[in-house]
């Protein structure tokens, strides 16, 4: 099958979520094998990093590269997939946000280290033994990649053309980008591959907002009974729709519980959490810094809430320390 | 490596720049080194002519900014000169006389902003050439914009009935214009009507008020509602829509003729009601009228005291006794809207309230009066028929003005009522001429300006009127000696004489001074209009622009704006009026664009950005499920653009785009 | 280049160079069919023998570290990231860590749901493993070329319709959590006290049908395994072959009559003899478990703390244990319904008598477990409770340590959380499945490696068969390096003890 | 979050600040504080909105990540808003986004918010002249120097990879 287009599915710094979402295409997995020549897709075929290497540069159709971008390797293998294919897509939010791997961009390399070897409970390790990038062991030397000191989206390290956003991508646009790039009818680089239109548009709870919401309080999902039908914003629960793109027809309100913003921003706001910020605040109820600094303290965790998969795409990138 | 910018468009291709810098004078190029800011901005991208020139907004400046538009094509345009909000019209009509769109135009402060609050050259010019970077990055957004033309309604609102209004009213429906005279009371007139005369000529207020009443009830472009309010406003300059609210008086308006014969028909052979209009020093029946030329000449019920109302048990003798059937316990509280191109607000004051100053004694001591009392004591149709006399029936031998009360206090009113002194003499005056009693005024110090003031002044002076200068301590009703017996003592330091004096008299006057209403906050935001510190509506200018507002074809005229005398008050109607006149005479308004738009195919519809709209020009389409923005009714303030949670709602002039890039110019190395 | 660039250049080309000479070995890049990344390391003497295989783990993603500061109750959403293939079970270990936080108990019928949700992840995770990640080794045959050792060859081998009917019942299976979850990766049910969403009594017909199915659908993979496994002695030499056994600790939940539970139930620990050594509720999981640290990976090896570290070695005195499926059914007496316990019986006859040994039993123990969880979801959706309108617990008490714990296909996952009285996380600590079989996955590759390789002859299907040796265990290294992204291929370095490179294969 | 680490401050450090002024009352003080000719600062570059409540704080963190070591923010006191309210949905705002920066490592006084009345040209200057002097002492920020120095881990590599041929660049690190 020479002349069917070629398509590799690779994954960086990632849970495997974006790779069960393509296993997810269910029946319709049968037709892209059909469709397409796959060169390259590790959780379920044994095709290996050679067998990509020794293909001429530019000659995989596509590659959907998944997962946030951590390591050198990640690195080599991004830049290896740039260099063979001639489209690259963005697939998830790890991949074209960091995801949620990024909020250890508020944290240093050495915390997570020093945590997970010598003060997590239940660590036996009284000579601190910390994995090395290079070991010798009864002279046999083994070794470890090199962590970087932050969490990237892969556009921050290869140029990418398009994004599949989500965590994970929902079958029915993983399908539509797939034809579409099939088909070729392929629109303006850098594009977001689902409709450039926050969620509210898909949501069913959307006719339940009243026009004129003003917030006294937020609320924290596990403390009230969420009501099934009614605008989860108007609960005075945060929900990032308003500030992100749809396409996934609002699973996590339709599961009662508020988006979490996912899907990033729509393609004009460059700083999902920011821009999500400017709005709810402006409309929460009280006038004096003291009210409002109350009102406020029920979100605890602003960035982990508003950043929850966009860290490495805030416009500060990572928490300076 | 993408820069968060996902699938932003870029402009495509170079604009053609011109830019241009102002010497004025000395004042930019003694502090900024303007050729080096030319250069530097010669050699920015996109910029095709680059000078600097020593008045900019002369005429051959702007001519040059035109011929350099056609020789170079030129499709941007952008001046480094003084603020924008006093030459940014200026460059504009160059640009349009270009053939350039005016909004193709950026304007950049470097004379306020920079060669006027600095002095290190260096720095100043360094500055300068941020901000211009900032503007020529800013322009290349730039979209061709039109200000929008909307007609004007003819038709004025005026409110309140005080002689602001009345004047305000007369001004305009002389000059042909329909005008609605809203006033709260059941008669117009405000408290002009309270007075017995005015200083300093001392002639009759009725005389010169009344015959402006009744010109109001019949001129045939006034519509006049009494016991009426203004609930709502919608809508913008030159197409206002008004709510009002009337209250039932339960008499048939165009029926009652005033005759009166209901009054002494009533079942209640004795007035025995407070009588507000008289400030309570007289009675009243619950039919009644509030005074003899009250206009409308309508007679009211008030539903508090009238047993029928009460009840519904009385013998409505006063309705048997009306022949024309003008009496209905029936009436209802209506609605009435108006649409009107202009409002004049004429809402006038409230008198202090003399209780806040318990060390004076008012409402403890029955001789402690307020002046308005007095004016009606004074006033041959008050309550007394003009004679002075005392609570008790005595007449005061010896009677005391104090002066500034509830103002120039830090306690109460930091500000002077401006027109106490002057009426205390007027009323010093009346007292003396009606009961011959020793007069004395107690003041911080006399405040006469204004045409014959001083001159009246002069004339207390002889008629024997004492002056104490000094701000009375207490009024106290407990004697020290036998002659201070049964009197009222007013505890004073003469700051002349330079001691402590205790003067007995029968009456205490206590000259309150003038604040706003209890209710004025409710009415600006009603109006959407500012108020000052003090609580007194906020003139868009103090000098320059003293009767119009913040809020397009909204005008303030009288006491509402700040404490004035009548003289003062009817020059401002009779401006508040002119300024109507020259808004509805164009027949339309021009609407700066900076309004922000939604794109609807961009809305999803999370209605985040409605409530946050003061002028409600954000509605929601309920049959699109999208947001909608009335660009007439946007004041352009952009708050719903950078609230709009997904990037969907755009200010013209202040786009994303537009401000990314000034802030990435202003930073640039 | 000016000089700046032209120094780092040549600085990093020394560096890059020098660790060029250093690293040259055969490499199978990466590891292929399985969730995650890992690596192993071969060393061989003179003979061309194995001397020792390492496996190294080259991940570490922080969540415990970067889940500091977070609400408490965004644990379950966070902490699911740590793997997209078992989201469930991160979901709900971490909505039981939880209740226990907030001493709240579960709502009966919020514990129904989960337990609905838990299963039918159970059942259609064990058939994705079975049917597209480790099935294909014996389903198509390990040494099959590897254009056809996946998924395809499976239906080639199996027949398209067959194919088709694994793809849509795990599609239809995946529909139930979809509706109670939201989101089939990454659900978002899980709360203190019980479910986000209750379910619609009109919701259940087609839920019944799915049960049914998806019960006919383990018993029919049952009859496959046996077909195409069972009855080939080749294969069943190589599963019970020494290469693939080793005798140590088994670890599982089991409920009150010691009968496997996925969902809930005490830690039971029984020795390589198949005694019971310990049952514990999981908040005293630190009196018996403790993580050992090597240099040479970064994943951590858990032991039991009072057996002792004794390095990479079985036997009663190590306190290397293993968990997942085969350790499942050794640590239980019983399975919980009757056509597993049927099969249970079934699998300890063929394969000696309780307890198994041998690796590559965990095929058929998944299978076993699948149709448990058949079962328990027909149960569960025959239960009218099940669509009441209550379904969850508000908690009242303040927050402070909570452990909650599940049996995720690939076995015990615990995960333990500290926060302030706001409900801020303070401290997680997570012990994931598979990280609970490192030791045992190390020991097997090893075993595996030096009982395969001879001589230093490495065949593409040999190399495969040690692929195999960890594949077996299904191992999750998305789960395994929960603590930095980071991917890494598996790599066997051939080599004399020297260094010297005996030979370089490249997959 | 920790508390934020920043270096101090730099020998003849003059800090950047950008400035968004609302055109009726802040951007006039300063078009008053000129005609007064007071003198401050000139470490100050104002970007003229129509009210404050046009600032999203987008902008305030791309003001920091174009290189502002400051940001200042100013508008009309509460109640005076020309647009009623617009100044009260800044303050909401940027309430929560000074909670943001902080938990992102930016010191406390790099943005101020500074309600300023058209009357107020004497406090534009004591605003300026007091957040340059203590954002001097806070020493730059300078985020595009931190995003290169961040970089430069994969641009290294990137080296490498244009060096060697990409079979064995595999195995460098």
């Amino acid at each position: 099958m020479p002349d069917k287009p070629k398509v590799a599915f690779y994954w960086c710094a990632s849970c495997g979520g974006c790779e069960e979402a393509v296993v997810d295409l269910a029946e319709d997995i049968l037709k892209v094998v059909e469709a397409v020549d796959i060169v390259l897709w590790p959780v379920a075929m044994d095709f290996k990093k050679t067998d990509v290497e020794a293909r001429p540069d530019g000659s995989i159709a596509v590659a959907f590269i998944n997962g946030a971008v951590r390591t050198s390797e990640q690195e080599e293998w991004a830049r290896m997939l740039r260099r063979k294919a001639q489209v690259v897509v963005s697939f998830g939010a790890c991949a074209n946000l960091g995801g949620i791997p990024a909020l250890a961009n508020q944290f240093k390399k050495e915390d997570i280290l020093k945590f997970v070897y010598e003060d997590c409970p239940g660590v036996d390790n009284p000579s601190r033994t910390r994995p090395q990038t290079s070991t010798v062991d009864e002279g046999r030397t083994v070794t470890l990649p090199e962590i970087r000191n932050m969490v990237r989206s892969l556009d921050q390290v290869i140029d990418v053309d398009y994004y599949l956003p989500g965590c994970p991508p929902t079958p029915k646009i993983i399908m539509a980008a797939v034809q579409a790039i099939l088909a070729g009818k392929l629109p303006a680089k850098g594009t977001v591959l689902s409709p450039d239109i926050a969620l509210c548009e898909e949501c069913k709870r959307k006719d339940s907002k009243p026009a004129d919401l003003s917030l006294t309080e937020f609320k924290r999902p596990h403390q009230i009974q969420i009501d099934p039908e009614k605008c989860l914003l108007a609960q005075g629960l945060v929900c990032m729709g308003p500030a992100t793109r749809s396409g996934c027809e609002a699973l996590c309100p339709s599961g009662n519980m508020p988006c979490t913003g996912c899907f990033g921003p729509s393609s004009r706001v460059k700083d999902q959490g920011a821009k999500f910020v400017s709005s709810v605040f402006s409309n929460i109820a009280p006038k004096e810094a003291a009210d409002i600094d109350k009102v406020l303290d029920g979100i605890p965790d602003p960035i982990g809430t508003f950043y929850r998969y966009g860290l490495s795409k805030c416009i500060l990138r990572r928490k300076i320390n | 490596m993408a820069d968060n910018n996902g699938n932003k468009p870029q402009p495509i291709g170079l604009p053609r720049i011109g830019f241009y810098v102002c010497h004025c004078g000395s004042n930019i190029a003694g502090t900024i080194d303007v050729a080096e800011v030319a250069q530097f901005v010669a050699g920015l991208p996109g910029v095709v002519v680059s000078r600097d020139y020593k008045y900019m907004c002369s005429d051959p400046g702007q001519e040059m900014i035109a011929q350099d538009i056609k020789e170079h094509k030129l499709d941007r345009l952008v001046v480094a000169a003084c603020s924008p909000n006093l030459h940014e019209e200026t460059f504009r009509k160059a640009a349009a006389k270009g053939g350039l769109n005016s909004f193709l135009f950026q304007m950049v402060n470097i004379r306020e902003h920079a060669s006027w609050v600095h002095e290190d050259k260096k720095a100043a010019t360094a500055k300068a050439k941020g901000l211009a970077r900032a503007a020529v990055y800013r322009v290349r957004f730039h979209k061709p914009l039109e200000k929008q033309q909307v007609p004007v309604d003819p038709n004025v609102l005026v409110v309140g009935g005080g002689i602001a209004g009345i004047h305000a009213a007369l001004t305009l429906a002389n000059a042909g214009k329909k005008v609605t005279l809203v006033e709260r009371e059941a008669t117009i007139g405000g408290h002009m009507a309270l007075f017995d005369k005015t200083f300093p000529t001392l002639d009759c207020a009725a005389c010169i008020l009344t015959p402006k009443m009744s010109a109001v009830k019949s001129h045939p472009n006034i519509t006049l509602w009494t016991y009426s309010e203004v609930a709502k406003v919608d809508g913008y300059v030159g197409n206002y829509k008004v709510t009002v609210k009337r209250k039932p008086r339960y008499v048939k308006e165009d029926l009652c003729v005033g005759c009166m014969e209901c009054i002494d028909a009533c079942v209640f052979k004795e007035p025995k009601f407070t009588d507000q209009f008289n400030q309570g020093l007289g009675k009243r029946k619950p039919v009644y009228i509030d005074f003899p030329q009250a206009t409308p000449k309508v007679v009211l019920i008030d539903p508090q005291s009238c047993i029928q109302l009460k009840t519904g048990k009385c013998k409505k003798s006063c309705a048997e006794a009306c022949d024309r059937d003008a009496i209905d316990f029936t009436q209802k509280e209506e609605t009435r809207e108006l649409q009107v191109g202009a409002i004049v607000l004429a809402t006038g004051f409230q008198a202090f309230d003399a209780k806040k100053e318990p060390r004076y004694g008012y409402g403890r001591y029955p001789g402690v009066y307020t002046a308005l009392e007095i004016e009606r004591l004074v006033n041959a149709s008050g309550p007394t028929s003009g004679e002075v006399v005392l609570r008790d029936g005595r007449h005061p031998k010896s009677v005391g003005i104090i002066h500034c009360v509830g103002s120039r206090d830090a306690k109460t009113n930091k500000w002077c009522s401006r027109v106490c002194c002057m009426y205390s003499l007027k009323l010093a005056h009346l007292i003396q001429e009606h009961s011959g009693a020793e007069v004395y005024n107690f003041y911080i110090d006399m405040r006469a300006p204004g045409k014959a003031y001083e001159e009246f002044y002069d004339k207390l002076l002889s008629e024997g009127v004492h002056f104490i200068r000094g701000r009375v301590s207490e009024v106290t009703d407990w004697a020290m000696t036998p002659e201070e017996e049964g009197k009222l003592v007013l505890r004073v330091e003469d700051t002349l004489a330079g001691f402590v004096r205790r003067i007995p008299v029968d009456m205490v006057v206590l000259a309150t001074g003038l604040e706003p209403k209890a209710d004025a906050q409710e009415v600006r935001r009603r109006f959407n209009i500012g108020c000052g510190n003090e609580g007194f509506f906020q003139e868009r200018h103090p000098k320059l622009a003293p009767v119009n507002t913040f809020t397009d074809g909204i005008f303030i005229a009288g006491a509402c704006q700040a404490p004035r005398d009548i003289p003062d008050t009817v020059a401002q109607a009779g401006a508040a009026a002119a300024e109507a006149l020259v808004l509805i005479d164009a027949g339309h308004v021009e609407l700066e664009p900076n309004t922000s738009h939604v794109v609807e195919e961009e809305c999803c519809g999370c209605k985040s950005c409605v409530p946050l709209c003061p002028y409600g020009a954000i509605t929601f389409d309920e049959a699109k499920k999208k947001a909608s923005i009335n660009e007439v009714l946007c004041k352009g303030c952009g708050v719903c653009a950078a609230a709009c949670p997904s990037g969907s709602i755009r200010q013209n002039l202040f786009e994303d785009e537009e401000i990314f890039s000034e802030i990435e110019g202003v930073l640039a190395k | 280049m000016d000089k700046k660039v032209q120094e780092i250049y040549d600085q990093t080309q020394k560096i890059a160079n020098q660790q060029y000479m250093g690293h040259r070995r055969v490499t199978i890049d990466p590891i292929t069919r399985l969730e995650g990344h890992g690596k192993i390391d071969i060393f061989l003497n003179d003979q061309g023998d194995v001397d020792r295989a390492y496996l190294q783990i080259p991940e570490l993603r922080g969540f415990e570290v970067f889940s500091r500061g977070r609400p408490a109750e965004d644990m379950p959403q966070i902490t699911s990231r740590i793997c997209g293939v078992c989201p469930t079970a991160h979901h709900m270990a971490a909505a039981k860590a939880l209740d226990d936080l907030y001493q709240v108990e579960c709502h009966p019928v919020g514990r129904k749901i989960r337990e609905l949700v838990y299963n039918t992840f159970m059942l259609e995770d064990h058939a994705l493993h079975v049917y597209i990640l480790g099935g294909p080794d014996f389903i198509v045959g390990p040494d099959a070329p590897k254009e056809l050792r996946n998924v395809i060859g499976v239906i080639g081998k199996v027949g398209l319709d067959v194919g088709k009917k694994v793809i849509s019942t795990r599609r239809r299976l995946r529909e139930i959590i979809n509706y109670a979850g939201g989101k089939v990766i990454h659900p978002v049910l899980g709360l203190p006290g019980g479910v986000a969403k209750g379910i619609a009594p009109d919701q259940l017909p087609q839920f019944r049908q799915i049960a049914q199915e998806g019960l006919e659908f383990a018993l029919f993979t049952l009859q496959v395994f046996k077909d195409i496994v069972l009855k080939n002695d080749a294969y069943v030499k190589l599963i019970t072959s020494d290469a693939f056994t080793h005798k140590t600790y088994y670890m599982g939940l089991v409920d009150k009559d010691n009968r496997v539970n996925f969902y809930d139930g005490d830690v039971r620990v029984v020795t390589p003899e198949g005694k019971e050594y310990a049952k514990f509720p999981v908040q005293k999981y630190l009196e018996h478990i403790n993580e050992h640290v090597e240099p040479w990976s970064y994943i951590k090896f858990p032991f039991l703390k009072k057996v002792g570290w004794k390095g990479f070695v079985e036997g009663a005195d190590s306190g290397v244990y293993a968990v997942a499926p085969m350790a499942r059914l050794n640590a239980a007496e019983g399975m919980a319904t009757p056509e597993a316990q049927k099969a249970r019986d079934e699998y300890f006859k063929i394969l000696g008598g309780r307890p198994v040994h041998h690796t590559l039993a965990n095929h058929y123990a998944r299978v076993v477990e699948m149709i448990q969880a058949a079962e328990t979801i027909v149960q569960l959706v025959n239960d009218p409770e099940i669509t009441a309108k209550e379904f969850r617990t508000i908690p009242t008490k303040t927050p402070k340590s909570g452990v909650g714990v599940v049996e995720a296909p690939r076995g015990t996952l615990i995960h333990h959380y500290e926060t302030d009285e706001n409900g801020l996380m303070r401290m997680a600590n997570l012990i994931v499945a598979t990280v609970g079989n490192s030791a045992r996955i190390a020991m097997s590759v090893d075993k595996a490696a030096k009982g395969l390789i001879k001589g230093g002859n490495v065949s593409e299907g040999l190399l495969n068969k040690v692929e195999m040796a960890f594949r077996a265990y299904d191992p999750c290294f998305g789960c395994a390096t929960h603590t930095l992204p980071g991917e890494m291929p598996l790599i066997v370095t051939l080599r004399d003890l020297k260094g010297g490179v005996i030979r370089e294969i490249r997959r | 979050m920790s508390k934020p680490m920043e270096q101090g401050a730099g020998a003849g450090f003059e800090p950047r600040i950008v400035a968004f002024f609302c055109n009726w009352c802040t951007y006039t003080a300063a078009d008053l504080a000129g005609v007064s000719r007071l003198k401050y600062a000139p470490n100050v570059r104002v970007i003229r909105v129509m009210c404050s409540g046009r600032v999203d704080p987008q902008f305030v963190m791309e003001a920091f990540a174009k290189g502002a070591d400051g940001v200042l923010l100013g508008g009309c006191h509460p109640g005076d808003c020309h647009y009623a309210e617009g100044n009260y949905k800044t303050l909401r705002r940027m309430r929560m986004l000074e909670r943001m920066l902080k938990d992102m490592g930016i010191a406390d006084g790099r943005f101020r918010l500074e309600w300023i009345s058209g009357a107020e040209g004497d406090k534009v200057k004591s605003v300026v002249n007091d957040m340059v002097a203590k954002v001097r002492a806070l020493g730059p920020l300078d985020l595009p120097g931190k995003f290169a120095e961040w970089d430069k881990e994969i641009e290294e590599l990137e080296h490498q990879i244009s060096a060697q041929p990409a079979k064995e660049a595999v195995h460098a690190r």
